[in-house]
């Protein structure tokens, strides 16, 4: 399937560019970020500790356990600093 | 019962004329850019255009009736923010002063941790820093 | 670090304006006349000229100290207050969240059972009652 | 000793006038306000319930075993009801 990936923050800078277009057969966030970290160095270096990622699908705040079946985006970010 | 996301400066006077009619208690929250270093030029927030607004008017929703409000209103900056100026408001509005306390608290920490919203310092020197979350800020969200 | 009394009304964001310069958090607590019965004409509050402002000053300061409070302002009104109208209001700055929501809190708690302010809800037909002291109050003052 | 005597809310009007100055070697306020009560109708109706009395010596809350001495004002009312 193809999936909108959007990164936020340190590590959309680390990743080089704010979205992505990706093909994968990723049955949860955690396969997905295992193809994504080794897709690039930069990458590799976005998701080097995965106790402070964050993720979202289709825009609701999840777990790296969660499913991507049906998904259409997916979003990455380190933990939020709102307020 | 709204919640905004932009980039302007907001008038509190403005966002709280007709606020709550009825209520017997309002509670604000205003969070303003603080330089602790001296060193500071600004803050930058970044956020997630096609999730915050959204995820900020269903938490509204949920501490209204959580706290059974009478009214609410979020507002939230992105973008450069100078040193002093509002980053963001909540307002509460509860007939008992209560819920329109703990309503505010319960967004504001909810805010901190879990709005979709990233916070650099620009310093004078142009070098930028992430901010980094506080450990404290996910107990403080455990408290409800 | 004002507190004042007063009958006539008060605008917030007149309050606010260079209120708590430097501080990260400003909350403020604002009450309102409530009419729950549908009968009320207005409220009329009654004070001790003579304690109010000093007492209401003396408490402020003791807040600040506890909380460490860059700033606090207390306005109370009395005398006749239409329904809808504000009867009172708090504002905290702080450097943090908690330490300004905490500290409107106390103030809050404390104006209600031990400001010498005694209300007195108006009916339509003229007739006249005096508020009764909440047990609820004093318990809320016990939690600090 | 003269002492100003203030009255507040329902007691105010219960004694029929906000202020009064009193005579009286009254030790404390709970002295003082067995003689004030046994002055009128009005005065005992004002201190019926000495549960729901409050008190101030000198613009300072206070209870009903506080002592007067050098004291000059002390205002008696209902339980405060403000915010």
């Amino acid at each position: 399937m193809a999936l909108e990936v959007l990164y936020f923050a340190w590590l959309r800078e680390r990743v080089g560019h704010p979205r992505e277009t990706v093909t994968t057969d990723a049955a949860t966030v955690r396969d997905l970020v295992a193809q994504l970290a080794a897709s690039t160095p930069g990458h590799a270096a976005a998701f080097d500790d995965l106790a402070t990622l964050r993720c979202a699908v289709d825009q609701k705040l999840t777990d790296l356990d969660a499913p991507l079946s049906g998904a259409r985006e997916v979003a990455f970010f380190p933990p939020m600093t709102g307020g | 019962m709204t919640a905004r996301v932009q980039t302007a400066p907001f008038d509190l006077a403005a966002e709280l004329r007709d606020f709550g009619a009825g209520a017997g208690a309002v509670v604000t929250f205003t969070g303003l850019v603080r330089d602790d270093t001296g060193q500071m030029a600004a803050l930058e927030i970044e956020h997630y255009p096609e999730m915050t607004e959204r995820a900020l008017s269903d938490f509204g929703a949920a501490a209204a009736q959580r706290f059974d409000l009478a009214d609410w209103r979020i507002v939230h900056r992105h973008g450069r923010i100078e040193i002093g100026d509002q980053i963001m408001m909540v307002a509460t509005a509860a007939r008992h002063r209560r819920a329109a306390f703990d309503a505010a608290g319960y967004l504001m920490d909810w805010l901190k941790s879990r709005a979709p919203f990233w916070k650099r310092e620009i310093a004078r020197d142009g070098s930028a820093t992430w901010v980094q979350a506080k450990a404290g800020d996910e107990d403080a969200l455990s408290r409800w």
